[in-house]
């Protein structure tokens, strides 16, 4: 069994590891960059290893240091958490070569899934069904063009190596299908370093719907209902939710089937995500599976009652799965925000500095993952992700009042965040109505980025705070002069004292 | 006490603050008054209850600057606090003339360091024309426009009052 | 419908009133004594009255002050939360007269459940099994003999308006039957000016445990399960848990029909709690009602996902419960740990003082109701009670497991509180196996309150941080006696460019 | 840097600061050599790193009496820091006498401002014999046991140094 545990990783996500962790009795190591230092996850774990310079690719990402800490410390497993290492196969691999447990599923699994033009091609051996589209990089143009007349425009074409956007092209008109392919290749070449492209149909209204699953050594995979991911700007979630508004019980159950089938054909286990793309008819087509812990997973973790981290562990040490499907159910609605330190009104530019004053909601239903404090100075070396604000109501609806709640009572201080907007979100009667797609921000950028009408009232009120501050800061500092010449005669008494005794 | 700020793009917001009787603060805010209940819950963050409405102000000052900037819920305030060391300051980096465009002079006491001009030079918009030291800081002052020098009424090693007159121009 | 709620309360339970008021878009009407100025409930609300000096008997307990503060600011409603004015038959009835809905039953049913003897009767007309005894106040002291010697010893006397223990007798032996009335008459007499006594059947291994109903003002009550409250030192519960470890499915079923029945029998509505005290043989008797919130309704609300507070405000207006007792089940099992600020080395002193440093627990699973914050001083006019840890978990065992991990990472400095105490609870095999009674904690005391040894390492890293906070501080007054000189010189300035302009 | 303190009932804790190369810092604790990482987090909070451990210490400080509380997570330990100022505030309530008990001295320069015995008196233990002010603090000193006043070295208004022989007792 499991005893001592490195977490691969930084802030909230190596925190909420290490409390499930906490909970397992099991020992926990933490690895820092030098700017961690002072980070709550080093702080929160039982030990702490530095392993070099801020620059991820000089830490958090270099295999070496990370095992050379797991050897020293001792540890038996180790958790890579999201992000860094966590969809590395070599990474997965090494460990299994110097027998350390990676938590996390084989080198074999990230690969296939990693590469999208295999994983699309795996999927269809699986009878999953993906989007309509070319199943090999495509090499060349004429059949290329064919390939986009049988699908019908639009279309998109994405790089197989691809993410966050890069080597990705819509194409609307059949003469756009060439150009578009040599600068999306041209792209995915220097992005990537690997020119391979593939075309899929364009959904125009997609809803990205993810499932949750959990898959044991011994074969059995099951899966924990779906998440809504379909809030996101520039193709970054923002806000997840389970269950889907969108799905009827009998497409969940369809989808479930998928994404255990999916899991299956890769031989996974872990936990890990299918991501789905659904059109406004329900069809759905796999897009990605995601071979980690995902950021999104509390709201799963809410609505089924399972603690993900504890499960992936358990896997690790090789246990069966302690449920089955027919045990798992979906109870109430789940929300979860993610606050960025980011200025939402300066096109979500990160906003690194230091935090002055945190005040966290609390109350029933209300979940906070996350690693800030008084006095943290976020790092600008690393992702902008703060926190994470999951809420939990008996409805939709009750969810939606209660998150509104608790983002009114989450304050923080001395840095910009994405609270605000989130709030405007959670007002939005389109957001309220749970109909709506990917294109949700853009089309709602009018409402949703509206500037507030300064009442005089509350210019009135801060005026007169900031007066009353600045009043009793000066009284303040006329106190710490005192103070402060009381201190100058103890240092002359300590001179003339030492000075008496030599 | 009065004191002035300017808040976000609104300048001269002017502030007084009238009497304290038991925890209520009455201050006239630009011709407005509030008499309200303002107390300080812990570092940066205030409470104020003001006609029976339950307020929650938080604080973030730039310790150096005078420069606030306060958060009631939805709203947030940019704030300089404009006090004799704020307007000293500004003068120091911007330069001092006086109304008339016709005497150049200091807000402070100090000592003349360098006098950059003769009398009969043409000087341009924001050139240097004298430098005083006080408290260890150098001051340079420009003129405004574009400006002749009439008279040198100091020498260099100099010490000044405040709004002593140093040099004429026109 | 309650557009604005008065809460007659304050600390934790007048925020979480509150935070359920803000799902609703309920404006909130905080009240307050002098001391009280800062306190989070004052700040929490959209509008606040003072009434009056830190006594309660002069601001929280006098209702013409609490009405007049409704009146004043238009709130059509009062939530009387715990303690204070909300189980006074008195302040229920007034509301009604002036026209303000009281967010509780009607004083018929306090009234009624207030009187110990009345509601032994009311309950056995019911047909709900109370304890075996008398209903009738002892007048004659031959009679009493009689009944004792007919249910036989060992056998309680208790005060009619009793409560906390007082005009409270255990009598062992016949012989001491008639000298322990007198003694009971006469202290209820001093403690309730009401020496009215009744006799119970003493249960020698008694657990505490309690089902919450909801009644609603169109005839439906429904329970919601129960809350073992065995863990108490002095009658006081110190954890509490749901579901109840003692209970199997059919008594569970018996014991909240009799709830049901209970509330039923006084046409009660709006939320309230049955306290049965059950014996190892899961005999279970009706003890007393409760006519308002507890301060343990979290783990219930946890348990079956009601948000009991905005249920008592859907009754107040009127609403019919908008769930049938089927729609409820228990969901896993949560446990709460009552935090209060006292020394539980020195017999549970309260220690009330300023908090310097609040580090709260998070994740999943854990919820926390509480009210006090950097630089709060605790006031010692009221309850020591500083927040509620309330934590869930798939199974008892996680629940537990996550209980000790959320109490290590509760950090509280400046005062003393409970928390250690209660991670030893969390510790001891007794509660694990979780077959224990409300003697608990008398039995484990030694394990309990054992003294920790002092460890070497860990006074010698004490003795190395002082050091070092120490030279640190030196260092920052000598910064510190930097500014203040500047700051003289420009009050030098000040004066002299004063001078010059006059 | 030499320290000492008092932890619990523990008296005469030594802490010798030794070096600090780069963030660590070598720290001789009753002749038990550390070397650890130790940051201060926030205003009462340190993390320590020692052997690759984490520990999170919490620190407490009156502010006035260099008394700590300082909680690791399982213990708390009240500790008082024993440095001149305290030493000089313990003795200038206390009295000190020297360890023969002949001479009674002050620990800090000072002017004399009271002499309350003449030579040949017989004082009571605990008997104020002398006063001297520094600092704007008066100081009685007195004798810890019942004494013979044998010789009076200075006299009232006298200006004296750190350890000069004040009263000879006997």
């Amino acid at each position: 069994m499991i005893k001592k545990i490195l977490i691969a990783n930084r802030g909230e996500i190596a925190v909420r590891i290490m409390r499930t962790c906490r909970e397992m009795n099991i020992t926990t190591v933490a690895v820092y960059s030098e700017i961690d230092r002072s980070s709550m996850h080093v702080r929160y774990a039982d030990e702490a290893y530095c392993i070099g310079s801020p620059v991820a690719s000089e830490s958090y990402l270099v295999i070496d240091k990370i095992i050379e800490a797991a050897k020293k410390s001792g540890a038996d497993a180790i958790h890579p958490g999201y992000g860094f290492l966590s969809e590395n196969a070599a990474f997965s691999e090494r460990c299994k070569k110097e027998g350390i447990i990676f938590i996390g599923p084989d080198a074999y699994a990230i690969t296939t899934m990693g590469d999208k033009i295999t994983a699309r091609k795996t999927m269809i051996a699986a009878g999953v069904s993906v989007v309509p589209g070319t199943t090999e990089s495509i090499v060349d143009e004429d059949k290329a063009l064919e390939i986009v007349k049988e699908i019908g425009v639009p279309v998109m074409i994405k790089a197989s190596a691809g993410g966050g956007g890069k080597g990705m092209r819509l194409v609307k008109r059949i003469e756009d299908v060439i150009p578009s392919l040599r600068a999306a290749k041209s792209e995915a070449k220097a992005a990537f370093g690997n020119d391979a492209v593939y075309i899929e149909k364009y959904i125009a209204s997609p809803h990205h719907i993810e499932f949750q699953i959990l898959a044991d050594k011994h074969g059995t995979v099951v899966h924990l209902f779906e998440r809504e991911c379909s809030v996101q700007r520039r193709h970054q979630k923002v806000i997840e939710e389970s269950p889907s508004c969108l799905l009827t019980p009998e497409v969940r159950y369809k989808m479930g089937a998928a994404a255990v089938a999916a899991a299956k054909a890769v031989n996974y286990h872990s936990a890990g995500t299918i991501e789905f793309i659904v059109d406004d008819n329900l069809n759905y087509y796999f897009l990605e599976m995601n071979t980690r812990l995902q950021v999104e997973h509390p709201v799963t973790e809410r609505v089924v009652g399972v603690d993900l981290v504890k499960e992936q562990i358990n896997i690790a040490n090789n246990l069966p799965l302690s449920f089955k499907q027919e045990d798992l159910m979906q109870s109430g609605h789940s929300i979860q925000c993610r606050i960025y330190a980011e200025d939402t009104d300066k096109n979500f530019m990160p906003c690194p500095g230091t935090i002055q004053h945190v005040r966290e909601p609390h109350g029933f239903g209300v979940r906070i993952d996350g690693y800030v404090f008084e006095g943290f100075e976020i790092p600008l070396y690393y992702d902008p992700l703060i926190a994470k604000l999951i809420v939990w109501g008996k409805t939709r609806e009750e969810t939606i009042s209660r998150m509104r709640r608790a983002l009114y009572e989450y304050k923080i201080t001395g840095i910009k965040t994405s609270i605000k907007f989130l709030a405007r979100i959670m007002d939005n009667p389109v957001f309220i109505s749970g109909n709506y797609n990917t294109h949700f921000i853009e089309n709602n950028k009018n409402e949703l980025f509206a500037k507030i009408e300064q009442d005089e009232l509350h210019m009135d009120i801060a005026a007169m705070v900031a007066f009353f501050d600045y009043h009793t800061t000066f009284k303040k500092q006329e106190i710490c002069t005192k103070k402060c010449l009381e201190m100058n005669e103890w240092k002359a008494y300590g001179r003339s004292a030492g000075m008496n005794r030599l | 006490m009065k004191i002035e700020m300017n808040i976000d793009n609104v300048n001269d917001y002017n502030i007084e603050f009238i009497n304290k009787t038991d925890n209520l603060i009455t201050y006239k805010v630009n011709n407005k008054l509030y008499t309200s209940d303002i107390v300080k819950v812990s570092e940066g963050l205030y409470s104020i209850i003001l006609d029976g409405k339950s307020y929650n102000v938080e604080v973030y000052r730039d310790k150096t600057k005078k420069a606030f900037v306060i958060k009631t819920y939805m709203h947030s305030f940019n704030i300089d606090i404009i006090d004799t060391e704020t307007k000293y300051l500004t003068n120091r980096v911007k330069g001092i003339e006086d109304e008339g465009g016709i005497v150049i002079s200091t807000p402070m006491p100090g000592k003349v360091v360098k006098i950059l001009v003769k009398v009969g030079d043409k000087v341009k918009e924001d050139q240097t024309v004298i430098i005083v030291e006080a408290m260890k800081m150098q001051s340079e002052y420009k003129v405004k426009k574009d400006r002749l020098i009439k008279e040198i009424k100091v020498k260099e090693g100099d010490t000044v009052v405040a709004d002593q007159p140093l040099i004429i121009v026109e």
